[in-house]
């Protein structure tokens, strides 16, 4: 069997259609993932015990599933309890939560690690605690965990394939739409393969770009 | 205020980690523009006494006064973080390794905390930050970030943003021994401006030379107590103590060899 | 692969045993039992083909997703795994078959205001599986289809109410309902062809094929294909 | 909640979750040995290596992993690559998170202070020495924990091969839920052999570092 | 080797990066036993240009001979690597920052590089860390780590480190800057006893005072020339030029204000 690309140009507007949901799901999860790694890591640290607790708990099923599991959960569980979620919003969550617990451990580690006299100088000026995390300790801890925030949502990319199972569109659901109706398995994933990779180039021009812009801010 | 009340009056301050005490029993009063000095060996507990003055390092005993507001004053936590955060805005530190935001740029650092508690404008905490920066000729460097900056010019920075939250005295803990030796100069013009301007000034220092030419009164600490204290005439020519003797002797060997 | 100058036939032969590759998630065709053995019509089948033809049987599960690529990579020599015959399909792989036909079924939940084939328009949300016929079909008649990994996932949505009819084989998800004690309602006015089930070899197999197509035919002629229809699905399928 | 059912499958779930410990430790050895190799050549002398580490990283962390199984498994065959599913699982699973570690052991390896390498290289120790004595010794400690976060993304993406007909743990469940139409009694199974795994691979990792921080 | 090869040759060197031009033709030779002093403004090329003596930065031109080999020799990679870490095992280096291995005890420090290098046995590698280790007062601590070490104590071990592979020539860059004062003085001490054990060396430093008391010449440096050059006596006392004379006079009020 060699390869025929010339069944491709038909479905190309369903697979190009198909990355477009792609990245629309990467990058609200990955909006998600960013914020709600702060907030998580920020209860982690500081939240009294009652919040902290059963937040770890949460964090660890997030930590120790497959995201097909959270995903299936999230979409055909809620709804069991009242919470009908429309696919795409239950794949953000999943995928974005999922990242988040992710970004928490990098965050935590890396709140822990900003200079001690940063609190010292911030109280120093009469700020709060509170004011002294939210405008001195966070945006350095976040921003020291740029570059594996950044890795991690390259792999949330990767994972909005799984995304599929719940019956969004996006890309990797989009080929094997397309493979179903050829039965052209390699031509597609080919395909498929190289629109992540644009799109996964593009995330790494842009991670550059913040990468650089932050390195004055050290 | 009434005249007899001292400006600035620490009583009988103690503090200890575990069974290791500090600070023994340090008593110090401070008037309005007076500026003094703290030297002593590493270890002696200097640093310990100056982050006590603002409550960074709280007291195990004793009581800081700061015109006749008490400073570490027993309070229900979230009132003690009301109180302290307003009386620390009264106190300027500088430390040793600058401690600028590094994200902010010159001008944000500056501006962070006047924005946040005072509530000015952008406009006026502006102008704030431009009159600052020009009291230590950094104007021309606003919007720098920190790491474009050397060490003098950070530790003039520092300076600049402890003062526009208008200090009513200013604590400085060796502002310059993480500068090299050429930068020192830069920094020590600062302090003797704000000295010039009468700035009360509570200035933990290595430099014997640059606490002579600048302050009023010099303390010697040692192991946690003040052994001996004067003006700076007396402490560095005519020193009581053995134990001051010794340390000015060594401390001379080592920086001129 | 050089299947046009040797039939895999004698490969097979020498070998003494063919493997059928089937997902194992589709019951009663094929699906894995409490005793975790992949039971039903569709392994059924494939053994008693392979017996006549005096081979043993090597079951394969695999997600349906990558089916045919590795049927086409020679992961295994056939799919026993309710296949439906299609023109495109046929383009891919040969069919040995059809070895039982059903229908295309929509249904609704009991108490659906969708009564009638007719009444599905743009608004009604429409539940297939991703890659069968019936998706694709559901798509030409400019449904608003929504494409779910499997069956169960199906059921579920139906339950839920995400959708308000599901498009799938008429067995598969009857026998489904009977287990999973749905009450769900067929569509009465459906009006659809027989769809074939077959087998699905490497293109290029005249031999094999013939030899496959035989022990079917005689299967079917001697009553075992029916005893074996009755097991697992409960009448004749054919 | 159908507890009868559980008890009755559990038995081949725990089998399941064997093959899943059995990819995940493989696929790790294989992915170490690639990040390794992959870290060397993206800190190597020469462009070429360079070059290649780079491609590596870049292409291996820039596309799906179901989709580079795909194209080994099914594609693997017409280039002569003849594998069964489990090596073609565990081969394309470990290029693929060796890809990812390349960067963590690059990453702990340039986090080693510059001055150490200065200082070895002023002693005479050749580029090799230094390496192996002075920055490799440091920058292990600084990867154990990423590289526990690449072994835990791993272990998770064992899931995957089931697309190419390993019955691990995810497939199995999958499995269950086509026959039994119990998809959250199936998961719940299935979730809680995950938990148990991760964790204990989590405590290695936290032991593995733990010992490393006290030499 | 006859008499008249100098011991240590720096002959013309040059190094730039990009278009910036950082050590502009420097000549100099050292004598067996001499002790030179190298001071000069932050940024003048003093650390470029010790660093280039082990071609830890190498030339852009110009050449380095020790006693009549050269060390920035061109080589094909493999024959010079070779060279290199042979050369390198004459010249000891000592940093600003210590550069200790932290994952190696101080008798791991000592010992890796004799023992790789040299094929030293364990016994023979030891007794070597045991003495040198002694010659620095630090013979009491052979089983600490670093990180239990003072800053101090620290350069102290990383001076016995370099002096363990019997070098011909020791570098310093800075040895005493990171330190705190009342530490500075030990590590002076441990080079003055280096200096009466007459080993050659090459210091880069920022103090006056101990440049004058150890050293037979003092080359002051600026933007990457050296502007003056002389026995410590004239060059600290009667300088001739100006820009030596400035850099001196803003240099001592920065250390004693
Ligand atoms: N958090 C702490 N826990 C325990 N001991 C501490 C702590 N902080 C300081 N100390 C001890 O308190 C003593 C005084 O320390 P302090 O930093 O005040 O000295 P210093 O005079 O400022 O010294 P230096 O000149 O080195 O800055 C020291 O013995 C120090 O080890
Ligand atoms: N890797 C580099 N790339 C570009 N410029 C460099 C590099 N290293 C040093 N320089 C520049 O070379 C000049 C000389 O630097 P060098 O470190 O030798 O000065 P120095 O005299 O040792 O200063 P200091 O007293 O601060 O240590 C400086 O202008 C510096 O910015
Ligand atoms: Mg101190
Ligand atoms: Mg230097």
């Amino acid at each position: 069997m060699g390869l025929d690309f010339s069944v491709v140009p038909k479905f190309m507007d369903v697979i190009l259609l198909g990355g477009l949901w792609t990245v629309a799901i990467t990058v609200c999860a990955a909006l998600l993932s960013f914020f709600g790694g702060i907030f998580f890591a920020v209860v982690a640290l500081y939240a009294p015990a009652v919040i902290r607790l059963p937040m770890r708990a949460f964090e660890w099923v997030f930590m120790g599933t497959p995201l097909l599991l959270q995903l299936f959960l999230i979409y055909f569980g809620l709804v069991q309890v009242g919470i009908d979620l429309p696919a795409f919003v239950a794949g953000v969550i999943g995928l974005g939560l999922h990242f988040a617990v992710y970004n928490s451990e990098l965050i935590q580690t890396a709140i822990v690690a900003v200079d001690k006299g940063q609190m010292e100088a911030a109280r120093t000026l009469g700020l709060s605690r509170g004011q002294a995390l939210r405008k001195v300790v966070v945006p350095q801890a976040v921003r020291d965990v740029i570059p594996p925030i950044g890795n991690n949502m390259i792999a949330l990319l990767k994972d909005s394939a799984l995304v599929s199972v719940i019956g969004v569109s996006e890309l990797t659901l989009s080929a094997q739409l397309a493979i179903g109706r050829t039965y052209r398995p390699f031509e597609f994933y080919l395909v498929a393969a190289v629109v992540y990779y644009i799109i996964n180039l593009g995330m790494e021009y842009v991670l550059r770009k913040i990468e650089r812009r932050i390195a004055l801010a050290r | 205020m009434n005249d007899k009340t001292p400006f600035l009056d620490i009583r009988h301050a103690r503090k200890s980690y575990g069974s290791l005490e500090v600070i023994k029993d340090i008593s110090l009063t401070v008037d309005r523009g007076e500026i003094v000095a703290i030297i002593g060996p590493s270890g002696s507990g200097k640093s310990t006494f100056l982050r006590a003055i603002n409550d960074l390092d709280p007291l195990t005993g004793g009581e800081v006064w700061l015109e006749g507001t008490q400073v570490n004053k027993k309070l229900p936590h979230r009132q003690y973080e009301k109180h302290i955060n307003q009386v620390r805005q009264d106190i300027g530190m500088v430390f040793q390794h600058f401690n600028l935001f590094p994200h902010l740029s010159v001008r944000g650092n500056i501006t962070l905390a006047p924005k946040m508690l005072k509530g000015l404008s952008d406009a006026d905490a502006n102008k704030l930050a431009e009159e600052q920066l020009d009291r230590v000729g950094m104007l021309d460097r606003i919007d720098f970030m920190p790491s474009q900056l050397s060490g003098g010019q950070k530790q003039r920075v520092a300076i600049a943003r402890a003062l526009a939250m208008k200090p009513k005295v200013m604590l400085f803990d060796e502002a310059t021994s993480a500068l090299d030796p050429e930068l020192v100069e830069e920094v020590n013009q600062v302090m003797k401006k704000l000295a010039s301007e009468h700035m009360t000034m509570i200035i933990v220092t290595h430099e014997m030379g640059f606490a002579e030419s600048v302050c009023d009164r010099v303390l010697f600490m040692d192991q946690g107590v003040v052994v001996e204290e004067g003006p700076p005439s007396v402490i560095f020519r005519n020193p009581e103590s053995e134990r001051t003797r010794n340390f000015l002797r060594k401390h001379l060997e080592g920086v001129r060899s | 692969t050089g299947a046009a100058s040797a039939d895999e036939l004698e490969a097979l032969k020498e070998k003494g045993s063919m493997r059928i590759a089937m997902s194992g998630a589709y019951p009663p065709f094929n699906f894995v039992n409490e005793q975790n053995e992949v039971v039903g019509f569709d392994p059924a089948i494939g053994t008693e083909i392979a017996k006549r033809m005096g081979l043993e049987t090597e079951i394969v599960t695999t997600a349906w997703d990558g089916i045919i690529g590795g049927l086409l990579a020679n992961k295994y020599d056939a799919i026993v795994g309710s296949m439906s015959i299609t023109e495109e399909r046929a383009k891919v792989v040969d069919f040995v078959g059809p070895y039982y036909t059903t229908k295309r079924a929509i249904f609704t939940k009991p108490d659906s205001k969708i009564t009638s084939v007719k009444q599905i328009d743009g608004d009604v949300k429409v539940g297939v599986t991703l890659g069968e016929t019936h998706e694709e079909w559901a798509r030409e008649q400019g449904y608003n289809v929504r494409t779910y990994k499997g069956l169960p996932e199906l059921l579920l949505e139906l339950k839920n109410g995400r959708v308000d009819v599901i498009v799938n084989d008429s067995i598969a998800a009857i026998l489904a309902m009977k287990k999973n004690g749905d009450d769900f309602r067929m569509l009465p006015d459906l009006e659809t062809d027989q769809i074939g089930a077959g087998i699905a070899i490497r293109q290029g197999n005249p031999e094999l094929k013939a030899a496959m197509q035989k022990a079917l035919d005689s299967m079917m002629e001697d009553g075992t294909y029916l005893e074996i229809a009755n097991k697992w699905v409960g009448g004749d399928i054919r | 909640m159908d507890t009868d059912l559980m008890l009755k499958v559990y038995p081949f779930f725990l089998k399941a979750a064997w093959v899943t410990i059995e990819l995940s430790l493989l696929t790790t050895i294989l992915g170490l040995a690639c990040g390794a190799l992959g870290a060397a050549a993206r800190l190597s002398r020469l462009a070429f290596f360079r070059f290649l580490g780079t491609a590596y990283v870049s292409l291996f962390r820039g596309t799906p992993a179901l989709i580079q199984l795909f194209l080994l498994y099914f594609g693997g065959p017409q280039i002569g690559i003849q594998l069964d599913a489990f090596q073609a699982g565990v081969i394309g699973l470990g290029i693929n998170i060796g890809a990812y570690m390349t960067e963590t052991i690059r990453g702990a390896i340039i986090a080693v202070d510059k001055g150490q390498t200065e200082a070895a290289r002023t002693l005479g120790m050749s580029r090799f020495q230094t390496m192996a004595r002075v920055i490799l010794p440091q920058a292990a400690r600084l990867m154990i924990r990423p590289l526990g976060v690449n072994i835990n993304a791993l272990i998770k993406g064992t899931a995957l091969v089931a697309a190419i007909s390993v019955v691990e743990l995810t497939y199995t469940a999958q499995r269950y839920i086509g026959s039994t139409y119990k998809p959250f009694e199936m998961f719940m199974l299935s979730g809680a052999l995950y938990m148990v795994i991760i964790y204990v691979a989590g405590r290695a990792i936290a032991w593995a570092d733990r010992k490393a921080r006290i030499a």
